[in-house]
C-alpha cells in the first residue's frame, strides 16, 4: 500500500494529569491522539486503578518525527522528576498520512 | 452493638488483609460516593431552607478559620520532628487541615443509630473546610510565590466532583425543600446507609492496601495520623460550642476537623505542589486516620461533646 | 415550585459549562437507562394488561402515520432553508420524527408530580413512534434504492437496546399484572425518580458539551430545534385529542412527537447513512431540543393540551 | 402466574438468540452480584443469631459429605460415557458437586413468592457445599500428587469474592441481628427481587451464548447436563429430610445440590487443573444446567420435597 | 527464540462499528483480534466516550502482510470518507507463528 | 533525543490469571509493567468480556532484549498449552533507558 512513515509515542502515566497532557498534546502540535484505561506497576509503585486516583491512562500520539521528538523532551522536563510516567516510541506505516 | 457499616469497613480491611480478589469496580464507588455526596448535600440543603443563611455567615467564618488554622499545626510537627521534606510536610498538614466526607458520613450515621440530633447543615461547613487548608498548603510548599496561578486551584478545587456534588445537592435541597425532595427519598435518603456500608466496604480494602506502604515509612507517620486527629478534634469541640452547635453537631464537627482529606487535597496537591509525594500523604491520610476515625474516633469525639457540654454548654 | 430533577438538569449543565471533572461513568448511565427503560415498559404492560389490545391498534396506527409524516415536514425545511447536505437532512429528519425515552420520563415525571392522570400505556405508543421515522429518512437520504439491506436495518432498530428493554418490560408488565411485579417495585418503581434525577444529571453535562459544536454551525439549528418541538407538538397535540386520550396524555403525547432522537436514530444512521454527519443532529437533539423539552417545552405542551381540550376535547 | 423474575431470566435468552446488542456492563454484574451475596449472606446471618451454631454443626457436616460424594457419582459417567478426557470429566464433576448462588437465590425467591417457609441458615450451608467438590475435582485430576499446592487452592477458595461476601454478609448479619441490619434494608432486602431480576437478564444473555458452543459438543452434555442435576436433587431431597430440614428448606437444598458452580469452580480449576477445558464445562453448567433448573427444576423440586415428607417426613 | 516476523496492524475508530468491523477482520482471513475501549480526538472531533454513543475502539490484528494490506486496502475504502478511523501497521516478532 | 532501545514485550491473554503473570513478570526481572482491558477472538473462541470469567488482558512489558526473552520462553513453557494467549514483541526507543 502506498504508505509512510509516522512515529508512534506511547505515554503511560497518571490518570490525573489527562486533561492537562491532552491539552498539551495538541499545543505541541500532533493532530490527535487516543487515550485508554490502563494499570500498571513501575518505580513509582504499583497503580492499581482500584480508584480513581490510582489509575494509569495509556495515551498514543502518531505524529511526525519533529512533533513525537519535541512532546518527548516536553514531558520529560515537565513530568519524569514527580510523577510516575513511562514513554517509549518507534515507527509506524500510516495511511492518510496527511492526517497525522 | 455494633453498627453494621463498621463491620463492612472491617470486611473491607480483613479481605484485604487476606489478599481476597474482592474489589468495587471503580464505577460503582463512583456511583456510591455520588449517591453519597448528593445526599449529604441535599439534607443539608433541606434543612438550610429552614433558617437564614446569612446567620449562618459567622459560622461559616469560624470555621474557615479552623480551616486556615490547622495546617499551621500540622507542618511544623511533619517538617521538624517528622524531618518530611518541605513540600511532603506542606501537603501532609493540607490533608489534615481538610476534611474527609466519609467520616463525616460515619459520623452522621453514627448520630442517627443512636437517635442523637445533630445540625444537618453541617454539611455546609464541611465543604466550607475542605478548601482554606488546600490554599495555606500551597503557601507552606511554595511560599507566597507569585507563580502561583491561584485561578487554576480554585478552579480546581469547585470543579472538583467532591465540592460541585455537595453543594449542588445542598442548594437543590434548598430550593426544593423537605417535600420536593420526597419523590427522591427513596434512592438518595432511603438507601444512603446500605450505600455507605458498600463504601466503607471499599474503604476498608483500600486502607489494608496502604498497610504495606506504612511499614516502609515508619512510626512517625502512624503516631502523628492518630494524634493530630486527637488534636483536631479537640479545637473542633472547642469551636462546636464556640459557635453554639447542639451535643450531636459539635461531635460532628470535632469529627469534621478530625478527618483528613483522600480526595480533593490529593487531587489540588497532584497539580499545584507535584513534588510532594502521594503515596506517603494517602497512607497517613486513608491508611491510619481514617480507620481511627471511623472505628475509635467517632464514639470518643462524642464523648468528648459530652463531657465539654457539661462542663461549658 | 421547582421538580428537583429539573434541577439536576441544570446541575449538569452548569458543571459542564463550568468545566468540572464531574461524569457519571458510561456504565452507570447504562444502568441507570436500562432501569428506567424496564420501568417505563413495566408500567405501561400491567396497563396494557387491563385492556384490549386490539381496542388499542388504530391508537397504533395513527401514531405510527404521525411518525411517517414528521420526517416529511422537517425534511424541505433542513434541505432548504438549512441548504443542508441531502444525507444531513434526512438524518435530522429522521432524529425529529423518532422519540427521546428521557423526554417522555420526564413528561411522565410532571404530570405525576402535578397529580395529573395520564394513560401509563403510552408507552406503547412510544415504542410505535420510534420506528417509522427511522424508515423514512433511510428513503429520504437514499430514495427507494433496492440496495438498502432493510432486513438489516429492522434488526438494527428491534434489536437495539432500547427497544428490547422497552417491549421486553410491556411484556413481563403485561404478563405479570400489578400484583406480578410487587415485589420488583423497589427497584424498578420507587427508585425511579431518583434515577431519573441521575440521568438527567448526566444529560445536563452531555448538552452542555453540545454548546461548542452548536456555536460551529450556527443560527439555523438552533432556530430548528425550537421551532420543530413547537411544530410537532401542536400535531402531537392533536392527535391526542383525536384518538381521545386525556389531557395528561395527550401533553405526554406532544411530548412524545416534539422530541427528538439520540439513540435508537443517530445508530440506525451511522450504519444506513454513514456520510450524514452525526455530530449535527447530535447537537441539535442533545444540545437543543432535549434541553428545550425538559425545560420550557413539557410545562408548554400541558398548557396546550388544556386549552386544546377545552376547545375541542 | 409467571413469576416476573423468570421472566427477566427468558428476556436476556430471547434477546442473546436475537443478537441484541442489549448487554448488561460488567462493572452492574459485579455490582448486583455483591448486592445478592451480602444480602443472602445477612438472612442467613440473622437467622443463625438465634439458634446454636453447635446445633447445626451434624448438617453442616452431612452437608459437606454430599459435596464430597456428588462429584464420584458424576465422574464416572463423564469418563466412561462421555469419553471425556479425565482432566474434563473431573472439573464437570467439580461443577456439579459444588453450588451456584444463582440457583439458590432463584430457590429463595420462589419460596417467598408462593409464602413457603424455609430455614434461611441455608446461607450457610450453602457455603458448606460449595467447597468440598473443588478437592475431590482436583484429586480425580491428579491423583493424591504431592506436587498439588493445597494451600494455594484452600486460598484460591476462600479468597474468591463470592466466599468472601457470603461469609462476610453471614457474619455481619449473625453480630448485627434483625434490629441491627434494620437501616441497611432498603439497599439489601427490599432491593433483592429487582437485583435478581437484574441478574437473570443476563444470565439468560449469557446462557443463549452457550448454544453456539453446546452445538459444537453435542447431545451428551446437554443430557448429562439435565440428568445429573435430577440425581443430585433427589440425593438433596433426602438429605433435607434427613438432617430435620421443612419441606421448603428440603426443596432448597435440593436445588443447592442440583445447582452447578460457574463462578467459584471454574475459577479454580482454571488454577489448579488448567489443561481442563473450560468452554466446556461452562456450557454444560450456564448454557443447560442453569436454565433447566431456574425454568423447571425448582418447582419439581419443591413438589419432589413435598411428596417426600408426605412419605417420610 | 525461534521467532517469526508478523505484521501487527491497529485500528482506532468508533466504538459503533465494533461487531460490523470483526465479521469483515475475520471474513478477510485474520485468525484473531483484540478490541479495547478508547477515546480521543483527532481530525472528527472529540471523542469522550462519556456516552456509549461516544466512544472509541482499538482494534489489534496481528497477521501476514497480505491479510494485513487487504485489510487496510478495505478499510479505506469502506470507512475512511465517513467514519472516525485512524490505521497503522508495523512489524512484530511473534511466537507459534502458525497462529497467524 | 538520546534514546535508547528496549524491546516491548505484548502479551494478551486470560484475565484470570492476571495476578499469578504480573509475580512473574516481576520475578523474571522486569521493572514494571502495563495492563489494559481487552476482549478478542482466537484460537480458542471469543472472549467477550461481557462477564468477569470471559475477559482478556494486555500486559505491555518494556525490558531488556534479555529479560524480554526470558519471559517470553518462561510464558510459552508455563501457558501456551492451556491458557488463550498470544504474545508479540518489537523494538521501541525509551527515555531515561535506566528504568527498563
Ligand atoms: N518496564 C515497564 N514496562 C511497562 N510498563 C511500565 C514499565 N515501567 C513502568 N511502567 C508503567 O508506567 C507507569 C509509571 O511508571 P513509573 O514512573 O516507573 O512508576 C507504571 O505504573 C506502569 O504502568
Ligand atoms: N494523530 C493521532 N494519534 C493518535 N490517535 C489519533 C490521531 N488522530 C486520530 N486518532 C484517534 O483516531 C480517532 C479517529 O480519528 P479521526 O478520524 O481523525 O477523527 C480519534 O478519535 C483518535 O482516538
Ligand atoms: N491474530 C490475532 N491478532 C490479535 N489478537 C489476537 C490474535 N489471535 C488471538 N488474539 C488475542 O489473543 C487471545 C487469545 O488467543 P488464542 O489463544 O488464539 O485464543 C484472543 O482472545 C485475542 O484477544
Ligand atoms: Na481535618
Ligand atoms: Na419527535
Ligand atoms: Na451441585
Amino acid at each position: 500500500m502506498s504508505n509512510e512513515i509516522r512515529t508512534l509515542v506511547t505515554i503511560i502515566t497518571e490518570a490525573s494529569i489527562e486533561k492537562t497532557l491532552a491539552r498539551e498534546i495538541e499545543g505541541l502540535g500532533a493532530k490527535g491522539y487516543t487515550i485508554s484505561d490502563a494499570r500498571g506497576k513501575g518505580a513509582r509503585g504499583s497503580r492499581s486503578a482500584e480508584w480513581d486516583y490510582d489509575g494509569n491512562i495509556r495515551i498514543e500520539v502518531v505524529c511526525s518525527r519533529e512533533v513525537g521528538d519535541k512532546l518527548e523532551a516536553h514531558l520529560q522536563g515537565k513530568y519524569f522528576d514527580n510523577f510516575a510516567m513511562i514513554i517509549y516510541s518507534h515507527d509506524v506505516n500510516v495511511l492518510r498520512s496527511v492526517k497525522f | 452493638m455494633f453498627d453494621p457499616i463498621i463491620l463492612f469497613f472491617l470486611l473491607g480491611i480483613f479481605a484485604g488483609l487476606f489478599r481476597s480478589e474482592l474489589r468495587l469496580p471503580s464505577q460503582i464507588y463512583d456511583f456510591v460516593s455520588m449517591i453519597l455526596l448528593l445526599s449529604i448535600g441535599m439534607k443539608g440543603g433541606v434543612e438550610l431552607a429552614k433558617q437564614s443563611v446569612v446567620e449562618l455567615a459567622p459560622q461559616m467564618l469560624a470555621v474557615f478559620l479552623l480551616g486556615l488554622l490547622l495546617p499551621f499545626l500540622a507542618f511544623p510537627v511533619l517538617r521538624f520532628m517528622g524531618r518530611l521534606k518541605r513540600a511532603d510536610a506542606a501537603s501532609i498538614a493540607a490533608h489534615y487541615g481538610s476534611v474527609s466526607v466519609g467520616t463525616f458520613a460515619v459520623a452522621a450515621a453514627f448520630m442517627v443509630s443512636q437517635d442523637i440530633y445533630f445540625e444537618e447543615h453541617l454539611a455546609l461547613l464541611l465543604v466550607v473546610l475542605e478548601i482554606p487548608a488546600i490554599l495555606v498548603g500551597i503557601v507552606l510548599a511554595r511560599g507566597l510565590s507569585k507563580n502561583t496561578q491561584w485561578g487554576k486551584v480554585m478552579h480546581e478545587i469547585f470543579a472538583g466532583k467532591g465540592v460541585v456534588l455537595l453543594l449542588g445537592g445542598l442548594i437543590i435541597g434548598w430550593i426544593s425543600g423537605p417535600e420536593g425532595v420526597e419523590s427522591i427519598k427513596p434512592l438518595f435518603f432511603d438507601l444512603f446507609k446500605g450505600m455507605l456500608a458498600l463504601f466503607l466496604l471499599e474503604m476498608g480494602l483500600i486502607a489494608s492496601a496502604k498497610i504495606a506502604v506504612l511499614r516502609q515509612y515508619g512510626l512517625f507517620i502512624i503516631c502523628f495520623g492518630i494524634t493530630m486527629p486527637l488534636v483536631s478534634s479537640v479545637l473542633g469541640t472547642a469551636l462546636g460550642i464556640w459557635i453554639g452547635l447542639s451535643v450531636g453537631g459539635t461531635a460532628v464537627l470535632a469529627a469534621l476537623a478530625a478527618s483528613a482529606s483522600y480526595i480533593a487535597v490529593p487531587a489540588a496537591m497532584r497539580i499545584s505542589v507535584p513534588e510532594a509525594n502521594p503515596t506517603l500523604s494517602l497512607a497517613a491520610s486513608l491508611g491510619v486516620t481514617f480507620p481511627f476515625n471511623v472505628l475509635i474516633g467517632i464514639p470518643l469525639y462524642y464523648q468528648l461533646a459530652l463531657k465539654a457540654h457539661a462542663l461549658l454548654g
